[in-house]
């Protein structure tokens, strides 16, 4: 064939729609950019989009089809945990070759899979790590709430197990969790507020996900809780998120990630601007208000990584492009050059604290110095110091 | 006047009324009898709008009405009194009856006659229709018809389910309304004394067709009885 | 019959019934029993609606194989006390006997109608979606259970009885029509041939007539009649001349209580039933 | 610690030194640091300066509105950049401003400063702000604050705050009798903090009681037990408040559905786009102020009702033309066809508005809440919907039981044929009424734009709701959805506050299955002969 | 009762039914697997594994399709719960599937992977014996059977109907997909379950091994139809249809609805479940959103577009609109809610019986003879004998949704 095909896996309908639009828009607008520079070996990616509409059973159906049909060289797709797992098999099966972007619970090291979201380590521990530190607010006691699923239920258990190492009680911890969709606050954050004024500095740590962050904020700021109180660190809530909410009772909690848009370098500029110009282009909604966003930066990384896989190993060969991703190297918009694990097929990410500031942005106020290694069997859990970080080879 | 010409009607398939033509006078009670399934109830739905002609026309006064919709013909004054009482369940006697008022302005009022003619109505008002006994519902579909004072009032099977005294009762009020001179009324009835009573003129029909027709008077000794008892 | 027997009449009837909450409990499970001639029995039932009296104190009892017909005004609660023996109302008050062992009130529908009532609504009542022929079939007294409907199929018997009944009713042209395309008279006539097919040994017939030509009206007065003594009859109408054509005993009923009983020439005149109910 | 330090400092020397005029360069620099101690230890110091010209760079620097531009800090008041050591205008916007950026550290202590600031400010409200802030973090350090403002303090309210914050304040004093006076006036508070504070003076773990002395210890039992049971009442309270709230968003979600479903017996599966139509209505509203009406921003909402109502409402007229009125008598096919209405009205507001959620945000007047009680926080948004509900309630009750309008529809679905007999125009009256049944969801639409989410798949998350309220109430009783809709309501937050959110959603749906057996027609069963018939 | 039932069952179906069942068959047991392993992978018939999954996963809904069928079009319950079923017959058998993954899985352990994660440190009880494929096949028997069994009892013991039975049902696929959702209810979570190797010690991915399950959907298929067809044509069937459309005079001659209706609603809960446990291995995952309350609509939707109150409508719901949602999802991810939304309003619109009623009208107009007074005539009884029909105008319109 004269063009390489690349699948992308996002939901652009359903309650994933929100999140995901933005990641298949970023998908195209690099495909586009690599074509106009003369595409990968010399040959054009002709993008394949489907749509697996929220619906898991759905994405295992269109990642079968990806492969088997369409025949595509790479996939860029899946949001949610269980969309990941749900297609795991499939590209386990049929060899294929998938570069996930968001920030997840970690515990899962594919030779199929490349992860350009954050592990554990590269975002929720850091986060709890500031809230306990001077400029954080010294907090001593902690609410795990999160959405009831996968991800938030294990980011809370590493971080329950992260707490106690640090001498946290379990009587300062207080776990809750919403179901998806879960629209009434009221409850919540009555709980939060009377666990708050039992005692030490308290702090939050939302994993909610979804929809459910819209009315959760709105609540937390109608109901008083300010930041300088009771701050609120997310894992899940990024510039995208907060578009649909009134963020100015919002200012000052917090959210933590590998990328956010207010940071300054040129690169990211770049990005910025490129985004916006698409969003122009081709007349997305609201396209003067487009934001860019982590899972957007991991995305744009993952495809380029992948170009420069394939360009090193001269074939779009699933097992030789696995082979050459190892210790690729690209100047991402957060600033700094990440890079490929040479083995876990984490990327080396830095990790930024970001405040909200009334006009939606983040407010840097925390960072590493550089990128760091991804542990995807934390070692909060128990037995996962004897895990390869590397995937097993069949 | 109610004039009927060359009306057909079929049900799905089957030619239920054939080329059906007779006029309803003002001032007179018209009756028309059949044995059971011969159309009769039918007839009245096509002369209401429910079932639509296949071909034909209905006049009433100046009006071709024929394609009009019932609430159409409603307006131009005809009132109906349908076969099963059908009134609205749910609604109370009194919004029932307020039912029956819906041509006219808001402000109209229930005549008075019509609890004179059924007192039980008035007992009941804030019952629901759908609770009533099933004489009283007939009452009350007859007091329905009448509330806004129709040029034509259509009756299908009227005494059904009536106790006798009140029978006397509506035979005598029918009675009033003709001679009064500003109405014309349709009477389907298979009480035979009941219509023979009151009828002015009388039509008969079998499978669809008229078959007989007369002066009322003429009943007895044109054997309508027999005919309906083949 | 085995009158006083306390044996079940049918064994394998018995545990479809056994379920539910408020358990059919008859009191004595068993034939109806008919020992003291009367087959059904009600006393003191009253019935309320919102505070309105429809049943009040209502004492009536029906003799085996008797023809009785109720009369009386609009609303007088001729149709509550069916619903009531029929268990479609339960009474607020009073006791209802099939026989002398079954609590009508007591029981559920399905049992009563198991038991051996039949009834025919005043505004007819039947399956529209179905045949006519469907429709007796399905009324016709076999065993009601799931598993037999499952494997039930028509014997050559029960096909004639089918048939019989249809023309009965003067139906056998419209057997393989559906029900719901009947005229009004048709669908009375329908309902009582399905009364018919279930062979029950009390039939409440409301208002049967109605509708119906004279010729009609007087069929099914024979009808009636020659139904009478195998089984019990309780009719009710307004149309005199049928009453009289029955020609059993006559109950007047008035604002839920009995005002007057005899044969029909006493009770039209009694005065206080044409002041209520003939009118002068 | 530090931070106290800083603040002891900084309120301490508010109270004593008269106000001086100008502001220290040197500690606005400082200000202008990257180091938050840097800035938190020139806000110490700058708290001391002329209230007067202070407050406004601490404004600025809250609200990011401070720069620095080279070695000049400006502020920007509005549309003009000001410099912040001279006071004077700048005549044009600096080049190289770079805001000065604060975390939460920071702050708290410029709140603090700010809140202790605005004790002495002229309007009343302010004051009352920066008395519940101070009272808050009320502790021995600001007493002579605090004295100084009560002793100028005339409002009532604004003095208990004070007395209170004072009280608070004194506890750690060494005097017994001052301990004593407040631990005594500490009983009318409801505030949590203050129930922590004296059981930590009852605290017997170090083998002796915290507090030394007998009588201030009996005086902070007595006082305990009454703030005791001021927080349980303010908790019930809550939560009943908590019920009623979510009671009224369940009523007007499934209001319109009471008239489209309930009375018409449309089962329209479309029912929460209806409501997502409302939201979007009331965010392109808020659109329009915003760029056209800023002034007027905070009344968007009120002139999002009516257009909301009528937007939904032809938007419900388009759906019964086009495709009910082809489906009356066949309820079920309704279900298909509104099923596919609501698929083509998400994927429409997809197309047009984007998959994201759309920011809607509270007018001011309904922003924050008040504070019923301590511990009982009633948000404003939340009472203002409790209100909009009886509104819509008591509209759609008027419209369907007092006017001829409700009775036609009523009739018409009850006996369609019929109804035409009577001379009732029935194809109009089933559009008017669909379309009020859809205006009126519109309405609810306004309402969730105010608590939750606005996207293209809002109202999914509404039809399972709306339709366990239409059906627990009983189909076609207006009552009985409302009692339904407050039922749930309390129910969910009473159950929510022992079992969480997804165990109380669980029991309460297995709570309908249970509670439909014992009334199979809901909870306003329609009674009479006619129902079986 | 004197014909054996073998013969009845064979009498209940005209003759081109059963030619149709054996075309089905031979398509599906014969020309797909030769299609799919004969044939080299660029023959222009060969039978790709996208296909087998696609088509076999499709023969589930259909089947799913048909038991909402029997109870929607001819009992006249609609169930906005079906998922449910459906979904415990695939958590049923996916439990096996997870035994089977033994010590493969990512924790090399003997627990499934979200156990161990979870600390988990045995099997809970009701995971018992769930390593065994018989005991897996009684599960997904009877669970589905007596969780539907004991809700219908009630519900229909308390004359639940209509819209309220509807309603309670999607309460209870509502309230079971939240319990899934937890993590501590022992199921995975939102995660479910996924990754399985094996099936009696085949690999799942193997063609054989999906060939065996799409020949066994098909087979669950017909067996459902040919179980249907004999159900319907049954006086069962008619009491069934009887009760829809006038249940208390059905109490008046003397039948029991409720056994009836549990009857029917138990039998329609197994089928789903059965077509869920065939489903699991051949999409590879189940989890919560199964049981969500849309999924449930959309099998009685299947069953609508199809034509309700026929066997085969439902059949032909199932493939229209899962295929038309495949095609559409990929053709035009952008706008494909539009025309599937577009489908079911135009369907409903202008097909009131469903795509089966489209074909009988483009029969009926081809057999056109110009004896009209014939064709009326055969017109007014098929409503009869097929049972399809919604209730009379009037009655329904009073009624609301109780049909
Ligand atoms: N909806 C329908 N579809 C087809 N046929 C019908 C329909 N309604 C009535 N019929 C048939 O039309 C014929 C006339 O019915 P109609 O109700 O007009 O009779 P009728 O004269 O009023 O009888 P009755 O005295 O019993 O009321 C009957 O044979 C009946 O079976
Ligand atoms: N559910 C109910 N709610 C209120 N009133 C009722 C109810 N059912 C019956 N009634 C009243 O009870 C009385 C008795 O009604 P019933 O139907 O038994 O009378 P009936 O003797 O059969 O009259 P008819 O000869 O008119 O059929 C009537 O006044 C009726 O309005
Ligand atoms: N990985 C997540 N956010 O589900
Ligand atoms: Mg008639
Ligand atoms: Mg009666």
């Amino acid at each position: 064939a004269d063009t390489i095909k690349v699948g992308i896996l996002h939901s652009l309908s359903g309650t994933m729609a929100i999140s995901e639009t933005a990641l298949k828009e970023t998908a195209l607008m690099a495909i586009e950019e690599i074509n106009a520079k003369g595409g990968v070996l010399g040959k054009k990616l002709e993008p394949v989009v489907v749509d697996p509409a929220s619906n898991w059973p759905l994405f295992a159906e269109k990642a079968r089809q990806l492969l088997s049909k369409d025949k595509v060289a790479v996939t860029f797709g899946c949001w949610t945990s269980v969309s990941r797992k749900s297609v795991l098999p499939v590209y386990k099966e049929l060899n294929g070759l998938l570069f996930y972007p968001v920030q997840y619970e970690g515990e899962e090291l594919e030779k199929n899979v490349f992860y350009t979201g954050a592990a554990p380590n590269q975002q929720a521990i850091p986060a709890v790590e500031y809230l306990m530190s001077k400029d954080g607010g010294e907090a001593k006691r902690f609410v795990l709430l999160g959405t009831d699923y996968v991800y938030p239920r294990t980011t809370n258990k590493i971080l329950r197990a992260f707490l106690k190492s640090k001498g946290v009680a379990d009587a300062d911890i207080m776990e809750e969790y919403t179901p998806f969709g879960h629209s009434d606050y009221q409850t919540i954050i009555a709980k939060i507020k009377k666990f708050a004024s039992e005692g030490k500095k308290t702090a939050v740590v939302s994993t909610i996900n979804g929809d459910s962050n819209v009315p959760f904020y709105k609540e937390l700021g109608n109901a008083g809780l300010k930041a300088t109180d009771v701050p609120v660190v997310a894992f899940s809530v990024g510039e995208e998120e907060l578009r649909g909410v009134d963020t100015k009772p919002l200012v000052g909690h917090l959210a933590a990630w590998n990328y956010f848009q207010s940071i300054k370098n040129p690169t990211n500029a770049a990005f910025i601007k490129a985004y916006q110009g698409w969003a122009k282009k081709n007349n997305l909604p609201k396209a003067d208000t487009v934001v860019t966003n982590d899972p957007m930066e991991a995305t744009y990384i993952g495809i380029y990584m992948w170009k420069q896989a394939v360009e090193k190993a001269k074939s779009t060969d699933v097992d030789k492009v696995i082979a050459t991703m190892g210790g690729q190297k690209f100047k991402a918009p957060s600033g700094f050059e990440v890079e490929m694990d040479p083995k876990n097929h984490h990327l080396h990410k830095p990790v930024f604290i970001g405040e909200v500031k009334a006009d939606g942005q983040f407010n840097v106020v925390w960072k590493t110095k550089g990128p760091i290694k991804a542990q995807p069997w934390s070692p909060y859990i128990p037995g996962n110091d004897k895990k390869k970080d590397e995937p097993d080879s069949k | 006047m109610l004039t009927v010409s060359n009306l057909n009607q079929y049900y799905g398939g089957s030619h239920i009324l054939r080329d059906l033509s007779f006029e309803v006078p003002t001032g007179k009670v018209t009756t028309l009898l059949g044995r059971n399934g011969v159309g009769k109830t039918t007839l009245l739905k096509t002369l209401m709008g429910l079932v639509p002609a296949k071909t034909g026309t209905v006049r009433f006064g100046e009006a071709d009405l024929t394609r009009s919709p019932s609430h159409a013909r409603v307006r131009a004054g005809i009132g109906y009194v349908p076969q099963g009482r059908e009134i609205f369940p749910r609604l109370t006697v009194a919004e029932n009856l307020e039912m029956g008022l819906a041509v006219k302005p808001a402000s109209a009022q229930v005549p008075e006659r019509i609890f004179e003619m059924f007192p039980v109505l008035r007992q009941m008002m804030k019952r629901r229709g759908g609770d009533l006994s099933g004489g009283q519902q007939q009452q009350l579909a007859i007091g329905r018809a009448l509330a806004a004072g129709p040029k034509l009032l259509i009756l299908d099977e009227p005494t059904e389910g009536i106790q006798p005294s009140i029978i006397k009762d509506i035979e005598r009020a029918i009675r009033a309304l003709a001679e009064s001179g500003e109405m014309a009324i349709l009477l389907v009835e298979q009480y035979y004394d009941f219509a023979r009573s009151l009828a002015d003129q009388y039509i008969v029909m079998e499978r669809g067709e008229i078959v007989m027709r007369g002066e009322g008077k003429n009943m007895d000794a044109d054997g309508v009885r027999e005919r309906l008892s083949v | 019959m085995k009158v006083g027997t306390l044996e079940h009449a049918d064994p394998t009837q018995r545990e479809q019934w056994e379920d539910g909450a408020p358990t059919g409990r008859v009191m004595t499970p068993g034939e109806l029993d008919l020992s003291h001639k009367v087959i059904l029995y009600l006393e003191d039932i009253t019935v309320s609606f919102d505070g309105f009296r429809a049943l009040n104190a209502l004492t009536l009892t029906i003799d085996a194989g008797e023809l009785r017909c109720i009369i009386g005004p609009n609303g007088a609660g001729k149709t509550t006390m069916m619903d009531v023996i029929t268990g479609k109302t339960r009474p607020d008050a009073g006791r209802a006997f099939f026989g002398q062992t079954m609590d009508l009130t007591r029981m559920r529908e399905p049992e009563i109608a198991h038991a051996g009532i039949g009834r025919k609504f005043q505004k007819p009542t039947i399956f529209e979606q179905h045949t006519v022929f469907e429709n007796l079939e399905l009324a016709m007294k076999t065993d009601k259970r799931v598993w037999r409907s499952l494997l039930a199929q028509l014997t050559g018997e029960q096909r004639d009885r089918v048939a019989e009944t249809l023309k009965r009713i003067r139906l056998t042209s419209e057997a393989d029509r559906p029900a719901g395309l009947l005229s009004h008279g048709q669908k009375q006539w329908l309902e009582i041939g399905m009364l018919l097919m279930q062979e029950p040994r009390l039939l409440l017939l409301d208002e049967p007539v109605a509708g119906m030509t004279d010729e009609e009206t007087e069929r099914t007065a024979e009808l009636f009649v020659s139904l009478a003594g195998e089984h019990s009859l309780m009719v009710v109408e307004h149309d005199m001349a049928f009453v009289k054509a029955l020609g059993g005993k006559v109950t007047v009923l008035h604002e839920g209580s009995v005002l007057a009983e005899g044969d029909l020439e006493t009770v039209q005149n009694d005065p206080r039933v044409i002041e209520v109910y003939l009118g002068r | 610690m530090v931070r106290l330090l800083f603040l002891l400092a900084l309120l301490a020397r508010l109270a004593w030194s008269p106000a001086c005029a100008a502001l220290d360069p040197a500690q606005l620099a400082r200000l202008g640091a990257d180091d938050s101690d840097e800035k938190i230890a020139a806000i110490a110091a700058l708290a001391s300066a002329d209230p007067e010209a202070v407050l406004p760079v601490f404004k600025a620097l809250s609200e990011d509105a401070l720069f620095v531009a080279g070695d000049k800090l400006v502020r920007l008041d509005g549309e003009t950049y000001i410099d912040v050591a001279t006071g004077k205008a700048l005549a044009a916007p600096p080049d190289n401003a770079e805001a000065v950026s604060i975390n939460n550290r920071v702050r708290r202590t410029l709140d603090a400063a700010l809140a202790g600031l605005r004790l002495f400010a002229s309007e009343r409200e302010v004051r009352l702000t920066a008395a519940k802030d101070v009272s808050a973090n009320a502790s021995a350090e600001i007493l002579p604050l605090l004295d100084k403002a009560l002793a100028k303090e005339a409002d009532p309210q604004i003095k208990q705050l004070l007395v209170l914050a004072q009280a608070k304040a004194s506890l750690g004093s060494p005097d017994a009798a001052a301990r004593l006076k407040a631990v005594k006036s500490l009983a009318d508070s409801a505030d949590p903090a203050v129930r922590q504070l004296l059981a930590a003076m009852l605290d017997k773990s170090s083998g002796s009681y915290a507090e030394p002395d007998e009588a201030v210890r009996i005086a902070a039992v007595a006082s305990l037990t009454q703030i005791e049971r001021r927080i349980a009442v303010g908790e019930n309270l809550g939560r009943i408040f908590t019920g009623i709230s979510l009671g009224s968003i369940l009523l007007l979600a499934a209001l319109g559905l009471a008239i489209t479903y309930g009375v018409m017996g449309v089962i329209n599966m479309a029912h929460g786009e209806l409501l997502m139509v409302g939201a979007y209505t009331t965010w392109v509203v808020q659109g329009l102020f915003r760029s056209y009406a800023p002034q007027w921003l905070d009344a968007y909402v009120l002139a999002a009702i009516p257009l909301a109502f009528v937007v939904a409402a032809l938007v419900g007229v388009a759906m019964e033309r086009l495709v009910i009125r082809h489906l009356y008598g066949r309820p079920l096919e309704t279900l298909l066809a509104t099923w596919g209405l609501s698929l083509v009205l998400i994927q429409a507001a997809r197309v047009i508005f984007g998959p994201q959620n759309q920011e809607v945000a509270n007018p001011t007047w309904m922003s924050g809440g008040i504070e019923l009680y301590a511990g009982a926080m009633l948000p404003l948004n939340r009472i203002a919907i409790i209100g909009f509900a009886l509104f819509v309630l008591l509209i759609v009750w008027l419209m369907m039981q007092k006017t001829r309008l409700g009775m036609f529809v009523r009739a018409v679905t009850q006996n369609r044929p019929m109804a035409g007999c009577v001379g009732v125009p029935t194809r109009r009256i089933d559009t008017l009424a669909f379309a009020i049944g859809s205006g009126i969801a519109g309405l609810g639409g306004v309402a969730l734009s105010q608590i939750a989410n606005v996207g293209p798949d809002m109202g999914q998350g509404y039809i399972v709701d709306s339709f366990l309220v239409v059906v627990l109430g009983g189909v076609g009783q207006l009552a009985g959805a409302v009692w339904a809709a407050l039922g749930l309501g309390i129910v969910t937050k009473f159950l929510e506050g022992w079992a969480g959110a997804v165990i109380a959603k669980i029991l309460v749906l297995l709570f309908i299955i249970v509670f439909i057996q014992k009334r199979p027609q809901g909870l306003f069963a329609l009674k009479g002969r006619f129902v079986e018939n | 009762m004197r014909t054996p039932i073998s013969l009845r069952l064979l009498t209940a179906m005209p003759r081109s039914g059963w030619i149709a069942l054996a075309l089905f068959a031979l398509v599906a047991w014969v020309l797909v697997p030769v299609a799919h392993l004969a044939l080299p992978e660029g023959h222009p018939l060969h039978v790709s594994d996208y296909f087998v999954t696609l088509t076999g996963k499709v023969l589930c809904y259909a089947v799913v399709a048909v038991a909402m069928d029997l109870i929607w079009g001819y009992a006249g319950i609609l169930s906005l719960g079906h998922g449910l079923f459906f979904a415990l017959g695939g958590y049923a058998f996916g439990m096996y599937l997870m035994r089977q993954i033994g010590r493969d899985g990512s924790y090399h352990a003997d627990l499934p992977d979200f156990m161990v994660f979870l600390d988990w440190k045995e099997l809970p009880w009701y995971w018992v014996g769930s390593d065994s494929f018989l005991w897996a096949l009684v599960l997904v028997l009877v669970v589905p059977a007596a969780i539907a069994w004991v809700f219908g009892y009630f519900a229909f013991r308390s004359r639940i109907k209509g819209v309220y039975f509807s309603i309670i049902t999607q309460a209870l696929t509502y309230a079971a997909m939240l319990l899934f959702f937890r993590n501590e209810t022992g199921f995975g979570g939102n995660n479910g379950f996924t990754d399985f190797k094996r099936i009696l010690g085949y690999s799942i991915t193997a063609p054989e091994t999906r060939l065996v399950l799409f020949g066994l959907s098909a087979l669950l298929l017909m067996c459902t139809l040919l179980l249907g067809r004999y159900l319907v044509t049954s006086k069962f069937g008619r009491v069934l249809a009887a009760i829809r459309d006038a249940e208390s005079r059905v109490m008046f001659i003397g039948y029991n609805p409720l056994h009836y209706k549990l009857f029917i609603w138990t039998l329609s809960a197994v089928l789903c479940a059965l077509a869920g446990a065939l489903y699991v291995p051949q999409v590879g995952i189940i989890n919560p959103g199964e049981m969500s309350p849309a999924n449930s609509i959309e099998i009685a939707i299947w069953a609508a577009v199809g034509g309700r109150g026929t066997l085969i409508g439902p059949v032909l719901g199932a493939f229209t609109v899962s295929l038309a949602k495949s095609w559409f999802t990929v053709s035009f991810p952008e706008y494909w809610l539009f025309f599937l939304g577009l489908l079911f309003i135009l369907v409903t619109l202008y097909l009131p019986e469903g795509l089966v009623g489209l074909w009988r009208r483009i029969r009926s107009t081809r057999d056109t003879t110009p004896a009209a007074p014939k064709a009326v005539a055969k017109a007014a009884h098929a409503p009869a004998s097929t049972s399809t029909h919604s209730t009379p105008p009037d009655a329904a319109a009073a009624e609301g949704a109780s049909a």
